[in-house]
């Protein structure tokens, strides 16, 4: 390519006369890019295990820069390419395009795994190379607002999950009374409207079959598969979610729960405290919110109707480009022992990753963590959410179908096989 | 004319009256927002702002790193306006003024870059700034800038030059000049309001620019002004009140801008597409 | 006398005005133009144009018959990502569709409705600087700006619009305006229209009082009706003026890429995907780090926007005008 | 001290095929005024624009004072110029107009406030001298520019239709000016115009060109009474010399000229014992004919054009196809239809070759 290096060199003749270089004189300040800024005890754990790894490495700072999480994204996607971006980020387990390319640093022999539960570790394992220090964990729940089912004449049973039937009937009974039966939103997030779905298909062909479906090994055509969305596609129908379901962001689907315009329940990730127990005048529910948790209706017929999806959240990885590899592990070797779990599962009031005592949770809100345990008490878990589970296009078009259109009420169940099998 | 029986002309006021709500209203609306709390939003998202909170404007500025955005969107608009500028005019000066075969098609060339989809330079662009070590810099960000503006000023220039009669510079010339004062001492002068035309029109796209900020720039501290917003909208979509004090201070310079230049702004904005 | 530049021997004085490499200036034409000069003043521009936009286009054309990875070497793929992306990418296929109807679409509301109050204006209605400003200020926003603006506008359960709809009495057309994939184009398209609007009309009022008044008097004498001089004789020579304005528009919509990204992403259902969201996806935003694939992508968008632009200069040539 | 000599001079524009301006041969004397006239695109503008520099010189040797500076460019030739269109920098004030270009030159600033503004108060700009030149009427503009150019003390003056953006008035006084200015500075001064009143009254010698050659050099009056071709004779004069076809009989040792039907005999005082009988071109001019009683020519008056200081007849000669223009006193009393008698003044006559347009050497007046 003579032309290109003809054009190159004038081109780097014009840079080179601008480009002042900036070397990175400072040999110990880690970068830090982490989502979660927004999140008042998440950010004060990841601040506070700064602190803690400042105390034991004088002279070493962390610097942290918060994101929104698209902007998260968006920004490593394009910094790591360039052979930049931070010493230690956010990432969840679903991008394995960071491993296959590269970007991330294999920490099987450098990261403390003692104290990491195995499935989660498991979940951060490609291939011989383990990558991220799971730092969250977290499970499918459907909260409510107790005091408006009892209104609406419905108690959960003892053990927190209502049969199909009743609890169709309870859509229709919010519906009938102008009440949005389940918060949900996706304005802003590729997974939470296929909850909805995705619970369903886990208890009628249990967690073996599922992965199956999941990986394309397993027609969406599926006898089993059609009966659970012909029962979801029922409670779409009945007017389940709210109407700005395709727009609702995350954040807002939130509010849209606990304050207004109120919803009776809000199916969500069990990272619900992180927003909900912020202050009222910073997004959180209100202080006397009558928060109860059951569990996702029971299938006639199901395989597995105690199974339930647990899945790595936020963890966080080594930039392969990173300078201060070892520093890097350190800070991470910081948040993986066991009194910080005890820390992360008190005051984030969520599931992690790092092995912890959970029967001895104290401070505020440990009733409420008392609940979750409880409704978890004989679950069955399938690690993995489906997007972390496909790739490609299948998880494009999952994203788009199962995700937006198939809950937003736009496509019927033979419209969702088709669409799904044709990207098997 | 002929609207001159009044119910035509009262007809005529009112869609043109209804046609100004339309387009005037959203702005009015966030600007009411701005000056109100979340909480009375949720309660009526049309009351008025009684009493208005202008303390949010200090709290948006200083709570989200507003200060640093929008300071860095200061020195890279600027810094590219102005080179934009010198180097435009220089080559729209030249286009203008000398004959020489490919002057047309030079100018051509570059005047048909105005319609050029970004998609087609912004994956090589990010490539290439990653080549200089430019990647996630402001001096990178400002070089696409430039290059990004230079179609437009070359062209609102050339027009100009063109009519800058060619005696000026014979004149200078006898005065004993060479080209390149003439260029500085008069080109530059005479030209003055195409010139600030183009600094206003430039300054105001770059100000406004997001799809090369978001790809080239990653750092959250060389972010400019458009992400930064965005990554309000994000962090806090839930605080309505908060995000729309953030959207007012990113437009109130704009605004500034354009109710101290706004006849210039206009030209300069409709320059080509009348005729 | 004051020239003592001018030596008193006959000798044959030289300087300045002619140097520079014969056989280039001969081509170039020079033999009046100071060649240093105009490479002096050209060569930065041309630095720039060469260096931020003919060597990215080069490369993005080399780029797209490749793979190309982070930390491993391009592989030569041939004409595969162009293939995939005609025969087996029905998204590509919706964002050229999607951005095409955007493209014609958005011109004529734009430009028609522009042409409304342009002549309102014309017929001298009081206030007519306040309209002006106001209708103007629309496009000086940022889409990022405009498109939050608007999500809150169509927001179902508070949003403007629906709001509007809830106290007209037409509450059964409330609806989630931006996800609804059959609404979420023409609601976005509803926001360009509204940006642009006051431009055009702002641009083509400039045109109608730059039309010589004899014109129009030479109508009132032909005994032309109000009607019979706006279709007769105003909107006949602003011609070039609405083509132009056309083109510009046009050229506007075959790029939109903020509005989309802030607003919807390309969502519901690829409803409101363009190529330019779809080529940021595939480039920054995808679960593969390949930067071929959308390099073909842009390419073939390339090709498409230059049959585009051929076709509007035709019609420039046969208006005698070359400006946009 | 300055004397301008062009030899062969001759431009060809890049890509054009006719040259603009053909192997001009003129010196130009130290101290004169010298006026190039002709029609638009002529090229006696890009002449002068050859001398100022502004112009590459295609072929022939351009002269100053003997030095060659065909290749000199302007700012060094030590020219000044007076453009048509005055070419003030609007951005600067009459002032800096005019002290622009001796700021180049490295002159003293209080040397440069001086002679700025002797020059001004010589042209009375100095109430003007912090003036923009848009706050100034078309006759001040036009003296900022000749101030400009009188404030260099150059060694050529070159003017490039300096008064054709002025109203008539406005045109006459400045016409005076400038030829007092000339009388005062004594400097070499090259004058283009299409005016030939201008021409007339201002230039010491006047260069007639036409399609890029020069087609007579010469006094005015000379120009004038002895054009050196039919271009010359129809371009000098208003209304111009009337070119009429004629032949030149010889009847035994007496000439006559055949006009139409007529003949004028040529009395046997005036010489023309060397014209050779045949078709001619008998020019004469409207001033050298007369309305007379008896004896002459007879027309017949086809138009009266009665101008104020004199009235203007168009007449019809019998078998002539054009009219011919005769300059009558304002008081004739004639219209159109009647008939006269008209005279030739044939001592001022002049005949050209029909074919080449050149005049031929024979003239009637008498010691020719």
């Amino acid at each position: 390519m003579r032309l290109r290096h003809v054009l190159r060199t004038l081109a780097t003749v014009l840079a080179v006369s601008t480009y002042m270089a900036i070397a990175p004189a400072h040999a110990a300040t880690l970068s830090l890019w982490t989502f979660w800024g927004d999140q008042g005890a998440k950010r004060d754990f990841i601040e506070h295990a700064v602190k803690a790894f400042e105390a034991a490495h004088p002279g070493d700072t962390v610097q942290v820069s918060w994101y929104d999480k698209n902007s998260l994204y968006a920004a490593l996607k394009t910094a790591l390419r360039a052979g930049q971006g931070p010493d230690v980020f956010y990432a969840e387990v679903d991008q394995v395009e960071y491993i296959d390319n590269g970007l991330l640093l294999d920490l099987s022999n450098r990261l403390n795994w003692g104290d990491i539960e195995p499935w989660a570790k498991q979940a951060w394992t490609f291939g011989k190379g383990t990558y991220g220090l799971p730092l969250e964990a977290w499970t499918v729940e459907l909260y409510y607002n107790t005091k408006l089912l009892h209104e609406l004449g419905f108690n959960p049973p003892a053990n927190h999950q209502f049969d199909q039937k009743t609890f169709l009937a309870l859509i229709k009974a919010a519906h009938a009374k102008d009440i949005t039966p389940i918060a949900l939103g996706v304005g802003d997030r590729p997974y939470p409207g296929a909850f909805l779905t995705e619970e369903a298909l886990l208890k009628e062909v249990g967690a073996a079959d599922y992965g199956k479906l999941m990986r394309g090994e397993l027609k969406w055509s599926d006898p089993r598969v059609v009966k659970a969305l012909t029962y979801v596609k029922s409670l779409i129908d009945t007017g389940a979610l709210p109407k700005s379901f395709s727009t609702l962001k995350l954040g807002e689907s939130h509010a849209y729960f606990y304050s207004k315009p109120g919803s009776v329940m809000f199916l969500m990730g069990s990272f619900y405290p992180s927003r909900a127990f912020n202050p009222p005048n910073q997004g959180g529910q209100p202080p006397d919110f009558p928060l109860g948790i059951m569990q996702y209706p029971a299938l006639d017929n199901a395989a597995c109707n105690e199974c339930k999806t647990m899945a790595v959240g936020g963890s966080y990885v080594v930039n392969a480009a990173t300078k201060h590899a070892d520093l890097a592990v350190a800070f991470l070797n910081t948040m993986a022992t066991p009194a910080m779990g005890k820390l992360w599962v008190e005051t984030v009031m969520g599931q992690t990753g790092i092995k912890t005592d959970m029967a001895h949770v104290s401070g505020p809100h440990a009733g409420y963590f008392k609940e979750l345990a409880a409704v978890n008490d004989d679950a069955k878990y399938f690690f993995g959410l489906p997007s972390q589970v496909m790739q490609g296009k299948r998880r494009d078009a999952f994203t788009q179908i199962i995700n937006q259109a198939f809950p937003a009420g736009i496509l019927s169940v033979q419209q969702v096989v088709d669409r799904m099998d044709a990207v098997q | 004319m002929g609207f001159g029986r009044p119910l035509g002309r009262g007809l005529l006021i009112v869609a043109l009256a209804l046609y100004t709500a339309f387009a005037a209203s959203p702005f009015v609306w966030v600007f009411v927002l701005s000056l109100r709390t979340t909480t009375e939003i949720y309660a009526d998202p049309y009351g008025l702002p009684l009493p208005p909170h202008f303390g949010k404007f200090a709290d948006a500025w200083l709570g989200s790193s507003y200060d640093v955005y929008f300071m860095n969107s200061v020195a890279v608009v600027f810094s590219a306006v102005a080179i934009v500028t010198v180097v435009g005019a220089m080559a729209a000066h030249c286009l203008a003024r000398y004959q020489f075969r490919g002057n047309r098609a030079l100018y051509f060339l570059i005047f048909s870059t105005l319609i050029f989809p970004p998609q087609v330079t912004i994956i090589a662009l990010f490539q290439i700034l990653i080549e200089y070590q430019l990647f996630d810099t402001r001096i990178g960000l400002i070089l696409v800038y430039v290059s990004l503006q230079l179609p437009i000023t070359v062209y609102i220039l050339e027009s100009f030059f063109r009519r800058v009669p060619s005696d000026l510079f014979d004149a200078a010339r006898i005065d004993g000049y060479s080209e390149v004062v003439i260029f500085w001492r008069i080109s530059l002068p005479v030209a003055w309001p195409a010139i600030s035309t183009t600094i206003i029109v430039n300054t105001i796209l770059l100000w406004n620019e997001f799809l090369f900020a978001i790809v080239l720039i990653s750092s959250d501290s060389k972010r400019t002004l458009p992400i930064g917003i965005l990554k309000f909208m994000g962090d806090q979509s839930n605080d309505v009140g908060m995000v729309a004090t953030g959207l007012m201070i990113a437009i109130v310079p704009v605004v500034a801008i354009y109710v101290f230049f706004s006849e210039k702004l206009i030209q300069g904005m409709t320059a080509g597409a009348v005729k | 006398m004051t020239g003592g530049s001018v030596a008193s021997s006959p000798a044959v004085a030289t300087s300045g005005v002619a140097a520079g490499p014969i056989g280039l200036r001969a081509w170039l034409r020079l033999s009046d133009q100071p060649f240093g000069a105009i490479l002096g003043f050209l060569l930065p521009a041309l630095l720039f144009y060469l260096a931020f936009t003919v060597y990215p286009v080069l490369l993005t054309i080399y780029d797209s018959i490749f793979r190309v990875l982070p930390n491993r070497p391009a592989t030569y793929v041939g004409l595969a990502n162009y293939t995939a992306v005609l025969t087996t990418d029905p998204t590509f296929w919706q964002a050229v569709r999607n951005t095409i109807i955007w493209a014609s679409v958005g011109p004529v509301t734009e430009i028609s409705i522009a042409l409304l109050l342009a002549l309102a204006l014309y017929a001298k209605i009081p206030g007519m600087r306040f309209f002006r400003i106001a209708w103007f200020t629309p496009v000086l926003m940022s889409y990022v700006v405009v498109g939050i603006i608007w999500m809150w506008i169509y927001n179902y359960d508070w949003g403007a619009a629906n709001t509007l709809l809830r106290f007209l009495g037409l509450g059964q057309l409330v609806r989630s305006w931006l996800g609804d994939p059959s609404t979420a184009l023409p609601s976005l398209i509803l926001v360009t229209t509204w940006m642009w609007t006051g431009f055009n009309m702002v641009v083509l009022l400039a045109a109608f009082h730059s039309l010589p008044a004899e014109v129009l008097e030479a109508a009132e004498l032909d005994h032309c009706g109000w009607m019979g001089k706006l279709w007769f004789v105003m909107i006949p020579m602003v011609q070039p003026t609405i083509l132009n304005l056309a083109i510009l528009s046009f050229v506007g919509k075959m790029k939109v890429f903020d509005l989309v990204w802030v607003t919807t992403r390309g969502g519901p259902l690829w409803s409101t995907e363009t190529v330019s969201t779809y080529v940021y996806r595939r480039a920054f935003d995808w679960n593969t780090f390949d930067l071929g694939y959308p390099s073909a992508i842009a390419c073939i968008w390339f090709v498409i926007v230059l049959a585009g632009v051929l076709v509007l200069s035709r019609i420039f040539r046969r208006h005698q005008q070359l400006e946009f | 001290m300055a004397v301008v000599e062009l030899i062969g001079v001759t431009k060809t524009y890049p890509g054009g095929t006719q040259p603009a301006v053909q192997g001009v041969d003129l010196r130009i004397e130290h101290g004169e005024f010298m006026v190039l006239l002709g029609p638009s695109g002529c090229g006696k503008s890009t002449t002068l624009r050859m001398i100022a520099g502004l112009e590459s010189i295609t072929a022939g040797t351009l002269c100053i004072d003997d030095l060659v500076i065909n290749r000199v460019p302007a700012r060094d030739r030590d020219i000044a110029m007076v453009f048509q269109s005055y070419a003030l920098y609007p951005h600067m004030s009459v002032r800096d107009n005019m002290a622009f270009g001796l700021r180049r030159r490295g002159f003293s600033r209080p040397d440069i406030e001086r002679r700025v503004a002797s020059v001004a108060d010589g042209l009375g700009l100095g109430p003007y001298l912090d003036r923009r030149p848009f706050a100034l009427s078309g006759g001040q503009r036009q003296r900022v520019a000749l101030g400009r150019a009188i404030v260099r003390e150059p060694k050529v003056f070159l003017f490039d239709e300096p008064l054709s953006n002025l109203d008539a008035a406005l045109r006459t006084s400045t016409r005076g000016e400038l030829a007092r200015l000339h009388q005062n500075l004594g400097a070499t001064m090259i004058y283009v115009t299409h005016d030939q009143v201008e021409a007339m009254t201002l230039g010491d010698r006047i260069c007639i060109m036409s399609s890029g050659k020069v087609v007579q050099i010469g006094r005015p009056m000379d120009v004038y009474s002895r054009p050196a071709d039919i271009f010359v004779a129809g371009f000098l004069g208003s209304p111009p010399m009337n070119l009429l076809p004629a032949t030149i009989e010889v009847d035994g040792g007496s000439h006559a000229i055949r006009l139409g039907d007529q003949r004028v005999p040529i009395p046997a005082t005036m010489p023309a014992s060397d014209m050779r009988p045949g078709p001619v071109i008998f020019g004469i001019r409207p001033e050298d004919m007369a309305v007379v009683t008896a004896d002459s020519l007879e027309a017949q008056v086809a138009t009266v054009a009665p101008l104020g200081a004199e009235t203007i007849l168009s007449l019809a000669l019998p078998g002539v196809p054009q009219e011919a223009l005769l300059r009558a006193a304002r008081d004739v009393a004639l219209r159109p239809g009647d008939h006269v008698r008209v005279a030739c003044d044939l001592a001022t006559a002049s005949f050209f070759d029909p074919d080449t347009g050149r005049a031929l050497s024979s003239r009637l007046s008498v010691g020719a």
